[in-house]
């Protein structure tokens, strides 16, 4: 016992010098390694989870962007320097987000973010990024009502996925009883809403709504009650194993597209992969792109990506948009010849156009959201999907849906937004572009 | 009147009739031995009156009161000590923490929490660890003890306890003979001041401790008194005809 | 209603069934051979993605079920003997060293496989269903599932109690010092059992994965389930494993039935710990004497 | 040996035994070191560095560690719901915050209310919140309903003799059920994207508060497991059968030592949200509670340094590997885990401590003499099975 008392002591000493040093030094040396590399590349912050749940999308997300920044180094950077991908791992946790992102702020102090796939991961890091003003471009279609300074969003918002979708099944379709499944969280809820709003206007009839938990795989009871409620068309957003197991299931019940189709914003190639394309087959997915889109760029971006990452590898919608950010974030950063942050936000971003896979795209010089093109497909049996509607003009992104909030509006070029937006964020804590009119 | 008295005590377990309807009763400062056959119920008497397990039917009163169904610690607390068979104490604590642990005094939490080892209380540890020989191992975790050792150890913690009865269940198990004589003595020593009620199979121990007997066979008394007059009787060989002769 | 309801309750017993699918294995390894095991969903999605693997090559379930079994009892026996069999006495431990292999399994399989989910097809024959009752057909593929709940159960019953290596194993479990001076091969007993348990957990992804989606990440929520199903029917008699997969897969399906999905998840749970508190060793569990 | 050398050695033993104080000098000293180099981040690292962030959240994970190192470590009961206690604390300080920050920095949706009330449907601030909008109440209650759920736990657990591996399991169930409920009523707690964008307080200032708060805790851990009370503790975990037999309502020792373990949970999940600015339903959930556990396994049961130890050097190394090799950086912690419980079940510092006191022993010679002595006294008169289990004998 006596003994013990140095014996403690040293201890500590060992333990706590341990900590400490673990904590600080290496991490500082390798951060050092890294400064020393700084000033003849540009570095771009990759901030996707390639473990955990949600891995099984983000990884894709990575892939592409990573794809994008080696074919612009090929082509010789940005400004006579190459773009340098700082990659973190979230671990499909939201704390996660937010430690690493004030990381790459902080200390790697990246020019741009390409990341996050769920709103959760995306709301966990705007805070940071507008605390910092540092810049995010988020690849991912959303549930729309928000639009920040410090986020540009590529990927579609919910007036170009189901403006023209939920018409077109009404009409074309012809059926009118909606049954409502979705993910327990907010993208699902947000979206059913704006359902609920253009099935009243176009005359649809929700006879149903339910929400599973996330990662819950067993829908047998969900599909009883659907078949129950007399639904003749099922809008689900699903997400993640949810999707498979409730397709599997669905078929398994005997349920076809022909007695009741499933109508998704968010389903992709890589799902109906999953599931095996004789359980999606006949259903519909409605998005701004798909690996069937009949183009030359697509064709040469399917090409290089499987060339790159293997055969059996499919593109998706996301995938695209994280594709085609990193080529904005390309022609911006050469645009205004520099990596600061309010430069690229104005000046940098704003108005950039790139002729993407699926079609010219261009980021909205008002509310920074994209400009896309709306498509409906229906998969096929090599779980490929056909398109069977094209919208003729790109959409405009509209990031307050107009049914939901008629009088709110995003827009970054309005006089009382740039006021609020010149005051340091220590003294203006608001850094969102709403304005009402 | 006595210490311990045990009134129609009667137990199952799975269907066996352990005891049957069992009287017996031991009395203050007397060092009783338990004798009988495997599976007569030896163990089981002790483990009821120590409340390991709660008796189907019959009272068992303790110094005046029932303590039939009470909790271990409030039997303990009623001032009865147990020793196990195999020897049990504290692996990782020191002999001296084992002890110390053992002491009599307030054992409720709160109480308990504030409370410091006083001069005495450390005298009488160290009065006991010499008495059980085991003062020059006092920093020593428990578990480095031999078997022997660990006997005693535990016996030490008992009279820690002070209770006022000792129940102590076959405590020269797996010693060689000059440790189970040796136990005898110590036994002896803590009997004078002291009731035990000691379970022992071992005819030399009970020979040289030698005091009043009770034999125990199919849950019942047998036989109780002097150790030759039991010895002596008919029924005694009987039951042991076969298992261990009294020689 | 009551016609919704009548179905309700057979898709109860499927779902029920899942749950005594997939915790059958850790009945084994947790209840016989006295292992926490923490990996044991990870176990469960190396069978899915060993299905995964047979189905490639144009195999359906009927193969992959004899596949997954020994390649996850392989991989069962490769972690008893590398970590398990120091740690047999310290069964809390056994807890931390099994985290620790099931984040290197995941780890691996996503390195092997790559992190998008996996397709595996339920065999054509099962394809379609029967009608019972109500609008919707009942999927074959679930009477086969029920089928191969009892099945397993059954096999394991026979394997513990029928067989003199059952009876080992059980000598093994009561006391393994005093069965190792009776002669028995202790050391072989463990290694065995445990990759019997193994084994079934590996049967169990193969079933499971025509119906669920085969990812690395899957493998979590089976073993919480199964963990549930143990406790709530008491670990170490197989009769729990029925008993605690029945109540909670119909508690489930019919609260999520009467309210919904996570509230009836939510409710169970709740059931669980209170019907824990009443059977602290579970409705089936024997009491250790003393 | 003869009677005079034993006197010598009892004496010895007792001149040993003077209890060390609670504690040692250099304990103290470089105690006050390590605090002096933390206390001193902001101005080594800069107020807004990114490991000064790090540091105070791996702090609320140090108390996190201690709190399951006391009542797994000292009393040998394996909680794997602990994480319960520190969500609820940071749940309740972080909506608290939320809500004071939503009223006066209008949120995306222009309400002076938090969001996800907003999008679930909400109009106005529900009426048994209100409350909340006082910090101080909200971290009022931030301790105290912790320590009272712990305390009926507690109680109907422990009452009923369950423990090892069933408590750990039920444990497991009860997070869970917190997790669960925390996504399904979302309208009220955020759900799946947790609480986050409310005022937090990152800075030299709290990072002290914080240092402060766990030495104290680390005081009141030494205090408690260094005294009487410790001793028996300790005797509860190495047997409890036998401590019910002297006398001690092991029940009751057990529910207070988790009660003040619930405490400290909660008042590191409380500072936690302060900290971060964002809390989600994984700080309540059993694999964060799985966590912790293992930090105090790596670190060492039962050495209240251990927990430090542990939370710091695994949370360390897994945001430096996962910065440094992304896709293959958890095979390491796997490997780790395993080859703790395999090769140094006292994790690293019960390890460096046995090793330590066997240097000082002697030699490495005097050492296995004395192991050999130590194993032919075991030896020497027949054992018997000394592996059944206590109590069994009887009947």
């Amino acid at each position: 016992m006596g003994t013990g008392i140095k014996r403690r002591t040293l201890l500590k000493g060992a333990a706590a010098g341990a900590g400490l040093t673990l904590t600080t030094g290496p991490y500082h040396f390798v951060r050092n390694i890294a400064k020393a590399a700084e000033g003849d590349t540009i570095k771009v912050g990759i901030l996707h989870s390639l473990s955990g749940t949600i891995a099984i999308i983000e990884t894709s997300l990575h892939n592409a962007e990573l794809l994008a920044i080696d074919e612009i180094n090929a082509k010789g950077g940005v400004l006579g320097k190459k773009l340098e991908p700082v990659v973190e791992d979230t671990q499909s946790m939201v704390q996660v987000f937010a430690d690493k992102a004030k990381k790459l702020l902080l200390d790697d102090k990246v020019a741009a973010v390409l990341g996050c796939y769920t709103s959760a991961s995306r709301q966990s890091v705007l805070p940071i990024f507008e605390q910092y003003n540092g810049v995010l471009i988020y690849p991912t279609l959303y549930e729309a009502q928000e639009c920040s300074k410090n986020c540009f969003y590529t990927g579609a918002v919910p007036n170009q996925q189901l403006d023209d979708f939920i018409p077109w099944i009404i009409k074309t379709l012809g059926r009118k009883k909606f049954y409502m499944v979705g993910s327990n969280y907010i993208y699902p809820k947000e979206t059913n809403r704006e359902v609920k709003a253009l099935l009243a206007k176009h005359g649809g009839q929700n006879v149903g709504e339910e929400y599973a938990p996330l990662g819950h795989t067993e829908f047998s009871t969900i599909i009883n009650n659907i078949s129950g409620s007399g639904a003749d068309v099922v809008f689900s957003d699903l997400v993640g194993d949810s999707v498979v197991a409730f397709y599997k299931q669905y078929k398994q019940f005997g349920i076809t597209a022909n007695d009741i189709p499933i109508c998704t914003p968010i389903t992709t190639e890589q799902e109906t992969a999953a599931m095996g394309p004789e359980n999606a087959v006949g259903h519909l997915t409605s998005f701004n792109y798909f690996q069937s889109v009949d183009t030359p760029e697509n064709k040469s971006f399917v090409e290089r990506y499987k060339a790159k990452y293997g055969k059996n590898q499919v593109t998706n919608a996301v995938m695209e948009a994280a594709y085609f950010s990193t080529y904005f974030l390309a022609q911006a950063l050469a645009k205004v010849k520099s990596t600061d942050a309010d430069a690229l936000i104005f000046e940098g971003l704003p108005g950039q156009e790139f002729n993407a896979p699926g079609g010219p795209v261009k980021i909205d010089e008002k509310n920074h959201h994209t400009w896309l093109w709306p498509r409906i497909g229906k998969a096929r049996p090599d779980g490929q999907f056909d398109i069977v509607w094209k919208s003729e003009q790109r959409i405009r992104p509209d990031p307050w849906t107009k049914y939901l909030y008629p009088h709110k509006s995003c827009d970054f070029t309005d006089k009382r937004v740039l006021e609020r937006l010149k005051k340091p964020w220590s003294q203006e804590k608001n850094r969102s572009g709403t304005i009402d009119i | 009147m006595a210490l311990l008295e045990v009134r129609g005590l009667t137990t199952r377990v799975s269907g066996y009739t352990i005891l049957n309807n069992l009287n017996f009763s031991v009395e203050e400062n007397e060092l009783r031995v338990l004798l009988g056959p495997n599976g007569a119920g030896k163990t089981t008497l002790i483990a009821m009156i120590s409340g390991q397990f709660k008796p189907i039917e019959g009272v068992i009163d303790f110094d005046g009161q029932d303590i039939t169904g009470w909790a271990p610690y409030d039997i303990v607390r009623a001032g009865i000590g147990r020793k196990f068979q195999v020897p049990n104490m504290y692996e990782t604590l020191t002999v001296y923490d084992n002890v110390m642990v053992s002491l009599k005094g307030d054992r409720k939490v709160f109480k308990y929490m504030f409370k410091r080892v006083s001069p005495e209380e450390s005298d009488r540890i160290w009065e006991i660890l010499e008495f059980i020989e085991l003062a020059e191992k006092a920093n020593e975790p428990a578990d480095t003890l031999s078997h022997g050792q660990r006997q005693w150890l535990e016996l030490g913690m008992l009279m820690a306890a002070n209770p006022k009865l000792l129940l102590l269940d076959e405590p020269t198990t797996g010693m060689t003979q000059e440790g189970k004589m040796r136990t005898a003595e110590l036994i002896q020593k803590i009997a004078k001041n002291h009731t035990v009620l000691l379970v022992e199979h071992d005819m030399q121990v009970v020979r040289h401790i030698g005091k009043r007997v009770t034999v125990l066979h199919q849950g019942q008394v047998l036989v109780e008194g002097p150790l030759n007059q039991v010895v002596a009787d008919k029924r005694v060989q009987q039951v042991y005809l076969g298992k261990g002769k009294l020689q | 209603m009551t016609q919704a309801l009548i179905s309700q309750v057979l898709i109860g017993l499927s779902v029920a069934a899942i749950l005594v699918i997939s915790a059958i294995g850790l009945a084994v390894i947790f209840g016989v051979a006295g292992v926490i095991n923490m990996a044991h969903g990870q176990f469960i999605m190396v069978g899915a993605y060993t299905a995964a693997v047979i189905g490639q090559f144009g195999g359906n379930t009927f193969w992959a079920i004899p596949a997954s079994f020994i390649v996850v009892a392989l991989l069962g026996l490769i972690v008893e003997r590398a970590v398990i069999q120091w740690i047999y006495d310290r069964p809390l431990e056994t807890l931390l060293a099994t985290w620790g292999v099931g984040i290197i399994l995941e780890v691996l399989m996503k390195l092997i496989f790559g992190p998008q989910l996996y397709y595996v097809g339920s065999p054509k024959v099962l394809s379609g269903g029967v009608h019972l009752i109500g609008r919707l057909p009942y999927p074959y593929y679930r009477l086969f599932l029920i089928g191969m709940a009892i099945l397993m159960v059954a096999a394991t019953f026979i394997v513990l109690y029928r067989t003199n290596f059952g009876l080992k194993v059980r000598a093994v479990r009561r006391n393994r010092a005093i069965s190792g001076c009776l002669g028995i091969d202790t050391t072989r007993v463990d290694m065995l059992i445990f990759m019997f348990g193994s084994g079934l957990a590996g049967v169990a992804g193969a079933v499971l994965a025509p119906i669920k989606s085969v990812s690395t990440t899957m493998g979590f929520t089976y073993a919480v389930n199964s963990y549930m199903v143990l406790v709530l029917g008491g670990v170490g008699n197989l009769l729990g494993v029925p008993t605690g997969g029945g109540l909670i897969g119909e508690a489930e399906t019919l609260l999520a039935f009467k309210y919904n999905s996570v509230i009836g998840e939510l409710l169970v749970f709740i059931f669980i710990v209170i019907a824990i508190r009443v059977f602290p060793r579970g409705i089936f569990g024997y009491y250790e004497r003393a | 040996m003869n009677a005079s050398a034993k006197q010598l050695q009892i004496l010895k033993s007792k001149r040993n035994l003077r209890r060390t104080p609670l504690i040692s000098l250099s304990t103290i000293i470089i105690g006050a070191l390590v605090v002096a180099v933390i206390g001193s981040f902001p101005y080594l690292l800069g107020s807004g560095s990114y490991v000064l962030v790090l540091t105070g959240k791996f702090l609320c994970f140090t108390i996190f560690a201690l709190s399951i190192d006391l009542i797994w470590g000292f009393t040998g009961i394996l909680s794997l719901g602990q994480a319960v206690y520190f969500g609820i604390g940071a749940y309740l300080v972080a909506l608290s915050l939320k809500i004071n920050y939503a009223m006066d920095h209008p949120t995306r949706y222009g309400h002076k209310f938090p969001d996800f009330m907003e999008w679930n449907g909400l109009t106005a601030l529900p009426k048994f919140m209100e409350p909340l909008v006082s910090t101080p109440f909200a971290v009022a209650c931030a301790l105290l309903i912790p320590t009272i759920l712990a305390f009926i736990f507690g109680v109907i657990t422990f009452k009923r003799h369950i423990y090892g591996v069933y408590c750990a399991v039920i444990t497991l169930a009860e997070a869970l059920i917190l997790q669960e409920f925390i996504i399904e009523y979302q309208t009220y707690t955020g759900g799946f994207n947790g609480i986050t964008d409310y005022s937090n307080y990152v800075g030299a200032p709290f990072l002290w508060f914080i240092l402060a708060v766990t030495v104290a805790c680390f005081l009141i851990g030494r205090a408690l497991t260094h005294s009487r009370i410790g001793t028996v503790l300790k005797s509860i975990r190495d047997n409890d059968v036998r401590a019910e037999f002297m006398g001690y309502n092991v029940a009751n020792y057990r529910i207070f030592v988790f009660c003040v373990a619930a405490f400290m949970s909660a008042a590191a999940g409380a500072m936690y949200a302060a900290w971060v600015g964002i809390v989600s339903f994984l700080d309540a959930g059993p694999v964060f509670s799985v966590e912790g556990v293992i930090w105090t396994a790596v670190g060492g049961r039962a050495t209240l340094i251990g927990a430090f130890v542990g939370a710091f050097l695994i949370k360390a190394l897994e945001f430096m590997l996962s910065g440094l090799l992304a896709d293959f950086w958890q095979l390491f912690m796997g490997a780790l885990f395993i080859i703790v419980v395999l090769w140094m079940p006292d994790g690293i510092v019960g390890t460096l401590g046995d090793w330590l006191r066997k240097r000082r022993r002697g030699t490495m010679a005097q050492i296995r003499e004395e192991e050999d002595r130590r194993a032919f006294d075991r030896q020497r008169d027949w054992a018997p099975a000394g592996t059944v289990k206590t109590g069994e004998e009887a009947v």
